[in-house]
Order: C-alpha cells, then structure tokens, then sequence
C-alpha cells in the first residue's frame, strides 16, 4: 500500500477531455492506476479507454466511488475544480496547472486544511509510486528514472526531478513514492506536512528531498527531524547554491531577499538535522549509498 | 510584476487611501510639474529598486533652480526615467502597514509597526516586538475590529487610529481587488496637521492575474536589461549575467542546478534561460536570446517529460542551422523520446550527452577555449 | 423594498443577464416606445403584484392599433401608470431561478426548476422533485461548479445549461451586491434560436440597505395607498384597512394582538399603525395619519420599555390638543414612567386605561355608536 | 443559575459609552448584573459607574474575564462587534438593535454555529432573568411584569412581552428567564435552539412562547416537543391570526404568503404537539393555572 495513491486507489479525473488531461489520464490507466470516472462538464456520456465522462463529480459520484481526484484543468479553473472535489467528499487531490492565481491557492489551501483535504501541487507533475499507480504526469517509461524501490522523494521541481531520479537509480536504488508538491509560493502541501506518511509508510526507508532557494519548506523539513517527526534517513539536494541575491530564479517560491530563504540557510539547518545534502546531482549517489548501504 | 510609485499611488489614490497629490514628469517636464505642485516638494525617481533615499534617488527641493538641478542628476542616473514630483508633506511620524500572506499557514496577514520609514525587515528581526501581525481570513476577509485592533495596538489614538484602521482596510480590499502578493505603505505618515498619508506605496501584482488587470503592462523598467524585458514578452524567463556560458535549460530547477555546476566547474554564466515547460518549442527565439549576449558557449540540458525531447532536438537543430551560432552548442538532452533526440542531434553534427555535469564541464572548458567540442 | 420589473432588469442587465430589449413608457408614449422596439411586442404594466398575465395586465400586440388600445386598457386598471414595452421573444422553453435565504439554516440557497413561468410554490408544493436547491456558504460565495451542477440537475444540456450557469451566477453576485433578500428570473427564457434570457426579473432589497442603493427610492406605487407612502417616508409602519377603527399602538406584536381583538370583538379595523419604538416621540404624526381615515375611533395602546409612557401620553394629549379629533381617543398607556402617564392623560381629560382587552371594548363600543367615552 | 446569564455571569458590554449603551448598562449594574468592562473604540481610559472602558474586546479581554458579551452598537455594526466578541473568546452573545441587515444577520449565525456560540437577538429587548441580571433593556422596575418565578418566556416580540408577562405575573407565576430571539427574519438564536436549555434548567418549570405570524419557529417547537426534546408544559401565545393574507404586518419575519407562516398553521402543529394556545392575552392566565396548577 503506496502512501498516497496505490493500484487499489479510485481516482477520478477532473478535465479529462482536455487535451492534456486525456493524454494522461490514458498513460495513467497505462501504468495501472484505477480510473474509476472523468469529469468534464457538457461532456457527459463520452467515454476515455473506457472510462465514464460526467457533467460534474456529483453526478460521476453517483455512479462510482472515488478515494481521489487528478485534476487537469486549466489553472483559472483550478479553484473551482478542488472545491468541487472537495465537496464530493473527496480528500485526496493532486492538482498540476502551472499558473493557479495566488490568492486562488491561498483559498484552496485554507478549504482543504478546513476539512482535512490533502491537496498537492500545482506547477508539478504530481505524484507516483512506481509500478502502482500515478497520478499526474511523468515520463514512467524510462526505467533509469522511474524504477520501483524504497527512496521516498519529495520535490518542488520538474526537470531536476527526473535528474535526480536518475541518481537515485543509478545508485542501485528505486522509487517507493514520489510525491510533487509543487514550485508555487503556496502549495496545496507542503514537505514536513508529507513526513507522517512517509514514516508510516513501510515501503520507504529514506526519502529525499529536492528543494530550491526561497520559501521555508526545507527548514521546516529540519524542524520536523529535530522535533522526532519523522526518523529515517533523509537526504537533499537544494539547487541555487550561487545564484545572486534578490534576482528570482524560476518559481514563484524561488527568491531570496535579505538571507531569508537562502539555500546556505536551507543546508545548515538540514545538516543540522542530520540530513545529508548533494551540492550536485551526482553526490546523492554517495549519499543514498552512505546511509542506505552501498549497493556498488 | 511591481508597480510603479506612481502606479501603486493611484491605485490607492482611488480606492480612498491618501497619497499626496503629485504629477509624473519626464525630465524636461519638471518645471511644469513643480509649477503645479507647489514649492517646497519632492522629486522622485520611478524605478522599482528599494533603497531611493540612501541612493540619493529622492530630493526635497526649495527653488525651482534646485528642482531643474536636482530632476537632471537624478535623470542622469542609469534606468531613471521618470519622476513623481510631489507636495512636500511636514511629517510627524511615520508608520508601517502592509498586506501580504504567509505561505506556511496560508493565510492572509497584516503586518504593521508604529515604526514605519525604516527597513522593515531589520526592524522583524531586531524588534519583533514592535511588528503587529494579525492574520485574516480569506473567506470572511478583514474586519472591522481587526484593522482597529492593528491601530491601537500600534499604539495610535484619536483621529489617527481611527484614519489608520480605515487605511488598512481598505489596503486589505485593494489587496483582493488586484490580486496582490504584497501591498504596502511605508511610510504611512501623520502629518503634522494630523493627517494620515501614504508616503510611498507597493503594490505587487500577481504575474499569473496580470490579463486581470491590463492597465498594468509590463514595461522595459521593469527589467534590468532589453533583453530580459523581450524575453519576458515571450514568456521566456531569463536573466542576464556578465559571464560566458549562455544556459538553455529545462525547467527552474534544472536550469538552476546547473547554474550551479557551471559556478562549481569555474565557469560563470552569461544567462539564465529556461528553455523548456510551456517554452519546449521556442528553441529559435531561445537561441536568438542566447546569442544577444557576447557569450562563449551555449549549454542546453533538459531532462523533459511533456517537453519532448525529440522536439526540443530538432529545434535546437533548426536553431542552429538558421541562426549559426557563432560559438559551440553543448547539448545534453534526455527525457521522453531521448532515442529521437539522439538521432536527430547526431545527423546534425551535434554530440549527445547523457550526462549533466560532464556537458557543464565540457561548456566551461569550451568557454575557457579549449577546444573539446 | 421590492423593484418594478423594469428596475430589476435595469440591474439585471448591468451584470450581464441577458433581458428583452425593452423601454418604459407613460399612457401617451406607447406609439413611440412600439416603434423603437418594433412589432409583435409585449406591454407589460409596471405594478408589484404577481399574476400579472392571469390579471390582463400583460398583452402581446402585433399592430400599431393594437398596441395603443391595448395600452388603453391597461392603463386604465388602478394603480397602473407605467408600461413596459418589450420585444416579442419566441419562446422554446421556461425556467425558473432564484437566490434567496434560509431563516432556519441561514444559508443562502439557489432554487431553480426546468419547469418555469409558473406559480414556484405550487410547484414546490405538488412536484418537490422538479425543484432543485442548493445551499451556498455566505463566506465562500457560489463557486462555478455549484452553478454548473443546478443548470445540470435542470436537465439543461450544451449552450443552454453553459448559459443558465453563467446566469445563476451573476444573479448571485447581484443578490450579494444589492443586499437583497430574493433575486428571482421566472420565466428564464429559451428562445427558438437557444439564447437564455430572463423574462421577468424580481428583485427585493433589504429595506435596513436601502441607503445603501440610492438609486431605488420608495415611490407611491409601492404601496397601495398614499397615506401607506406618506407614513413610510415618516418610517412609521401603517397599512391602511376599511373598517372603523384606527390603531395607534406600540410595537409590531402588540399591535397586531389588538388588531385580532377588534375583529374577534366584532369590530373593524381602519388602520394598522405603529406608534412605539423609534416613533414614539411621533404622536403628532401618527393621529394625523389617522384622522386621514374616516375611522371612527383611535386606539391608542402601548406597553414601552424605551418608549416612555408619559412622552407617549404627554405626545398624545398635545396632538388631541392641536388636532382637534373629531373622534374619540381610547387610551392604555402603560410601561417605564406609566405613573405619570395617568397624571398627564387624566388632567388633560382622557381616561388611562390598563387591560388592553378592556380598551379594545370600549373602542369598537365607540365604533358601534355606544356613548362610554 | 439561570440559564443564560446569572448573578455570576461576567458580562462584556460592547459600545458601552453611547447614549442607549450606557443608559442601559447602568440598569444593567442596577439589576444586578456583573459588568466586568465595556468597550469603545476610541474611548479606553474612560469609566461608567465604575466599569472601565476599553478600546478592544481584546484589549479588555488582557484586564478582565467575561463569559458573555451584551452588544449596544448601531445595526450596521453589529456584525462586526459579534465577530470581535467571538474572536474573543465569548460564546454567549446579546444584540439588541433593529434593523441589522440581512446578509450581515446570515453571516452572524453561520459565524456563531461554526464556533459553537449562541446569539441572541438582533431587534429584541434581550434576555432577563428577574432579580438576577439582565441584558438587554427590560423594565424590570415594573413589578407586575418582571417578578422572578419559575416560567420561562422566548418571545418575538417587544411591548406585546410586556403584554404576556404582565398575564403571567397577574395568574399568580413569576418569569425564571425571558429569551427576546427578536423579530427579524434571521435571528441569531431560533425558539427551538433554547429548548434543550429550558429543559435542563431547574428554575422553569414551564415556558410560554410568544410567536407571530411568519416563518417556522413556532413549527420548530412543535416539531422539538413531538421528537420529545422539550417535555415541560408550554403554552404559546401567536398574533394576528385575524391578519389579512399577503400584507407585511409588523417585523420582517411577519408576511405570510401562499399559507405558509400563517397563525392557524402554527397554532394547529402547536396544539398536536400539546401545546396550549391563548388567543388573547388574558387567555395565557388560564392555559398556565391549567398547566402549573390553579393559584387564584
């Protein structure tokens, strides 16, 4: 049992009409997640791989039962589409539109919280575990990258994620969850908030972290281990090591003012946690093999 | 993207906050627009950077001989264009307040201070004491009593606390309204005859709601460079640097990663370019960007999902026979489709690695003109 | 205060609903409201009352002729000064949308049916199943899936339920905007050509946010008779009834209890009026208001707290004083300082009575002719 | 211990220096209620027979304890008063003023349901509980309508109370707490959510209701007292079931339209339920001396 979404997990697709959103969903049911029912209003009575297309979650819900929610509408809509979720009694969403209005995330973060609702992303590929089910959009097919194992990874990048993916892999070593929260200033979940399920979770025996300049989730990610949240071996690589104060460097998240939010920060806390951190995709490698035992 | 002063003031001008009354002027408008204000009054330079006291950006002028003088050094300085001239306000004090939200709690929160004109982030550190910090809640927004609990509790009496509250209210409206990261007032002044004045405003607009607001367009000032401010036009984030390798790189978090190893490797970078996500199929004017800057390579590393690699490698192809750059193209591009990315990069002539600290180590050393490539 | 049909659509309208093309128009500018608008048209009396088509007062005209008879006729039906002059819409189908509260959950609540254009509580009442409610958090507003979902659960398909979902929105918006207590489209209307349109539009404010909307004042057509209008711009609650009896009493409670004695002690009543709360110091205006009815007797009873029973009493006897009523005033004054009311009601002539019941006797004892005062 | 407000009772007094505000909180003192502190905004450093004022609820709240807050402020900002009372702390609320909106009064009770507070009012006189404490306006210095005894008043009106309880008093009982939920047509407190507290309170013994026509909380009370969640003796008095069809007689909550609301409705559930009605105030007299037991 993956600790989010497993080969058992009904998910519903929120857009899955969209071009993009039966793209995915088709590589989703591909790689064996359940789609239990898609959602698009106005096209009820369509159908995706065999998959059932209703008006609205309601009405899908009627007709099947859903444990969570992939959503791929556009970000304007984003809001509108947790909401709807949420109102169906969903608790599991993932969410991965690039461009979801700040104060929209703000709402959807504060109407999730209010009922318990876990939401990841948006700006991310979303969440797998490897062989089991994925919600969201990754390049499963290439096995250098997305190989089945015990790493737990925590992300708030896309690119980088495969990057180092690759290293964890070529390490000897495979991919128990992998869960995107997202480039945004404010995302739906935020790292130290995923550390409960990571530590409940038997099939993961260390996880990483891969974060960036600007924001608080990596600190908070330190303050966790020190408070004995979470205990097993955790490993980070934090990309922007020499970028230059006060310029904004990709994400939304991603800036630093005044030493705020800095990575040499980010780094001395986690370190200071007991983490050990790559200053470059390579070094993870060693690190997973220091503290998981080397594989050659 | 952030306003302009003169932007943000009318912004606040209009939703009923007052700002002293002032006229934007080039730099041979001003003796009409001092003629207008009045003297004494404030000449300052609109330019987003912080810190235009200390750099001498501002400039209370008494004559209109020193506004003449005043308006052409400060003109005189690189990226200045425009000035706000403004009356002259006698201060008795000045206040801080802003709206903003707090990622980690996702709420909304008014941050506020009796001790306002000063850094604010020096003052949060060495005096947290003295910052007011009351979270609001999105769905039920400001309240009343909450902005009046902010005045008293910075410690206002009277008139002013009363003209404050009102102010932070209708900060926090204007904050939903434009869809605001960050607005803010600091100083917010009591003027001597008791007035309560916005001296300086920011106001920073969400870039995911800027078709929201299309009285906000984004304008050469708001970037350090042309280049940046075209690629911006494009979609393209990109920054410029002074070095010698030109990144072409997917995705924020790879491109800085290599930002990285370049620095790492000895190298420096010329500019940051995040050729990938929606911009997967701009590899021409990704190029074109590149090749403004007098750099010495270009690397391109991605490591795509959507963005395919197949296309990416052809339109670095394509680039490159159309544009024929003038300086090696290291490439190292992986991800959905690599096996095509491969073949395609390989008829061309370009060599395909598999790996990214080996491509940064191959562009620094091409850069440093070892001829490897 | 509820609007004119032709108010509501103006408000309709401005948010975006889509309404009839449509113009307001006096007894004598029909010729030339028809021509703007063009043949077959609807007139449409611009009156409160619902059952407007089974009452005559809505009339579809295809010639020039027609539509100034038919203007005639409806004109002359009391109370009907105003016409509304719309285009013909060819009609597919009616529905019926409403935002409006609920006291007992206090939500706010859309209704809606597919089945429109008819009396809703019957419907509600004989068909539950084809009305269709769904509640809405004050705090989070309508959210476009709720919107979506109502225009599905009507059975709407395509255009027409993407529309009626657009539409219920916006009639949200406006309800929240104008502090109203019900935004009502019934007929919404499908045309031939599949446009959604409202046929009529009902919109009730607030009456404690009147002064907030400046733009809708009370007019005597809202009430149904002047003395209604005159005692509501005095914000003194009166209605105007045929009987004999003219109440002057304290409070909505009390006065509606003695409005059930008169009639169960066999009398009538000329007027419903509330002297007491805010309008206690009103005497003065209150008897006028009265003594504009060819009743027999006032009634005077009240059993204040904050409407101090000897201002009452003291109000009374001046009016008595200076009006000069050519009927007789029964008075049971009693509350905070009711001592000094029998003081003041007893020197000037008039008997303080105790027991309401006891006053109500004596009045439509009076009313009936029987000399006890 | 009355049930809502008690001599013990710590009472927050908001817009405690205005004209009515402080008129009353002085009867309020006078009655003997605990007045812990007032609020003003602009007004801290004040007093008022010895109450000190405050700026803040908050602010008062640093100096003094209070259990309920008695709201004097005018109709357009009595939302906020509430919410602030409520930020506080305070769960036990009394506003008073006529004309508060509508969509404020929505606001108000799902604010209040969500916290758990009880509101009473808006467009009431309060709530009394003879020779204890009061909050509200009452003229409890009139003897034959404010005797303390063990009958139990929620009423939707304001001088028609006065009318019903001078009936009490006079067929031999006394009032334990009279609940004004007031005329509007969103009160913040309906009949039936104050029977759970009559029925527990010790001190009544019955409880006597006076409705009008409009809306449903008479129904409500019916409903309460066949699911057996009331069981004392209740007696109701309803105007205007002589009132003429669609005409708005009296508070907003008074029309009724299309049967709906009307007199004979309420009085017919009432009376299945058990309930005895008067149709004239004298009539309560006799329903209580039947109920209670005849005293003379």
């Amino acid at each position: 049992m993956s600790l989010f979404a497993d080969t058992e997990t009904r998910v519903l697709v929120q857009g899955i009409t969209g071009k993009e959103g039966a793209f995915w969903s088709t590589h989703m049911i591909t790689m064996g997640t359940r789609v239990a029912a898609g959602v698009t209003p106005g096209k009820e009575g369509q159908n995706l791989e065999g998959v059932r297309v209703y008006h609205s979650v309601r009405n899908a819900l009627k007709e099947h039962e859903a444990d969570a929610s992939m959503i791929f509408v556009p970000p304007r809509f984003v809001k509108d589409a947790v909401f709807e979720a949420l109102d169906g009694g969903i608790r599991k969403i993932v969410t991965v539109a690039e461009g979801i209005p700040l104060h929209d995330a703000l709402e959807i973060r504060s109407a999730a919280r209010s009922c318990g609702a876990q939401v990841i992303g948006g700006n991310t590929s979303g969440v797998i575990s490897p062989g089991k089910a994925m919600m969201g959009m990754f390049p499963y097919w290439i096995k250098r990258v997305y190989t089945p194992g015990t790493v737990g990874i925590m992300t708030r990048s896309g690119s980088l994620t495969n990057e180092i993916t690759a290293m964890v892999v070529s390490a000897g070593f495979g991919v128990s969850t992998l869960i995107g929260v997202g480039g945004d200033t404010v995302p739906g979940t935020r790292f130290a908030e995923m550390l409960p399920s990571f530590e409940a979770d038997p099939e993961t025996e260390a996880v990483v972290i891969i974060g960036e300049l600007g924001g608080t989730m990596e600190e908070e990610v330190a303050e966790a281990i020190q408070d004995g949240i979470f205990t097993k071996p955790v490993a980070a690589f934090i990309g922007g090591r020499t970028a230059p104060e006060g310029k904004r460097m990709g994400h939304a998240g991603a800036i630093i003012t005044g030493g705020k939010g800095s990575v040499q920060g980010k780094v001395k806390a986690l370190e200071a946690a007991g983490v050990m951190t790559a200053d470059r995709p390579s070094r993870m490698k060693d690190c997973l093999r220091e503290m998981l035992g080397g594989t050659p | 993207m952030k306003l302009f002063e003169y932007q943000a003031k009318q912004v606040f001008s209009e939703a009923k906050i007052p700002v002293p009354r002032g006229i934007t002027a080039g730099p041979g408008e001003v003796t009409k627009a001092v003629g207008n204000i009045g003297l004494p009054c404030v000449l300052k330079a609109q330019v987003l950077q912080g810190g235009r006291g200390k750099a001498g950006l501002i400039s209370v002028v008494r004559t209109e001989e020193e506004a003449v003088s005043e308006a052409s050094r400060i003109c005189s300085v690189p990226g200045v264009n425009l000035l706000l001239v403004e009356e002259f306000l006698s201060i008795q004090e000045e206040l801080f307040v802003s709206v903003t939200c707090s990622p980690v709690t996702a709420e909304l929160v008014i941050l506020a201070s009796r001790y306002g004109g000063i850094d604010i982030e020096t003052l949060a550190e060495e005096s947290p004491e003295k910052l007011i910090r009351e979270p609001v809640d999105i769905f039920r927004g400001l309240q009343g009593f909450q902005a009046r609990h902010i005045a008293y509790a910075m410690g206002l009496e009277g008139q002013a606390a009363k003209q404050t509250a009102g102010i932070i209210q209708r900060l926090f409206s204007l904050y939903r309204e434009f869809d605001a990261e960050l607005a803010e007032i600091n100083p917010l002044c009591i003027t001597e005859s008791g007035e309560v004045t916005a001296g300086d405003a920011k106001l920073v607009i969400d870039d995911s709601c800027l078709d929201r607001h299309p009285q906000f367009t984004m304008r050469p000032e708001h970037f350090d460079d042309p280049t940046e401010y075209e690629a911006a036009l494009e979609g393209i984030p990109y920054l410029k640097f002074d070095g010698d390798i030109s990144l072409m790189c997917a995705g924020a978090g790879l491109t800085t990663a290599v930002f990285d190893l370049v620095h790492y490797q000895g190298g420096t970078v010329a500019n940051y370019l995040e050729f990938g996500g929606p911009n997967y199929r701009k590899a021409m004017k990704a190029m074109e960007l590149c090749l403004r800057n007098p750099s010495k390579v270009i690397l391109v590393v991605t490591f795509g999902t959507i963005a395919r690699a197949d296309v990416m490698a052809q339109g670095i192809v394509d680039a490159v026979r159309e544009l024929k750059p003038d300086r090696p193209v290291i490439t190292c591009i992986r991800g959905t489709h690599e096996e095509e990315a491969v073949e395609i990069l390989s008829q061309a002539g370009l060599e395909p690695l598999f790996d990214t600290e080996e491509a940064v180590r191959r562009a620094v050393a091409a850069a440093a003109g070892e001829v490897h490539v």
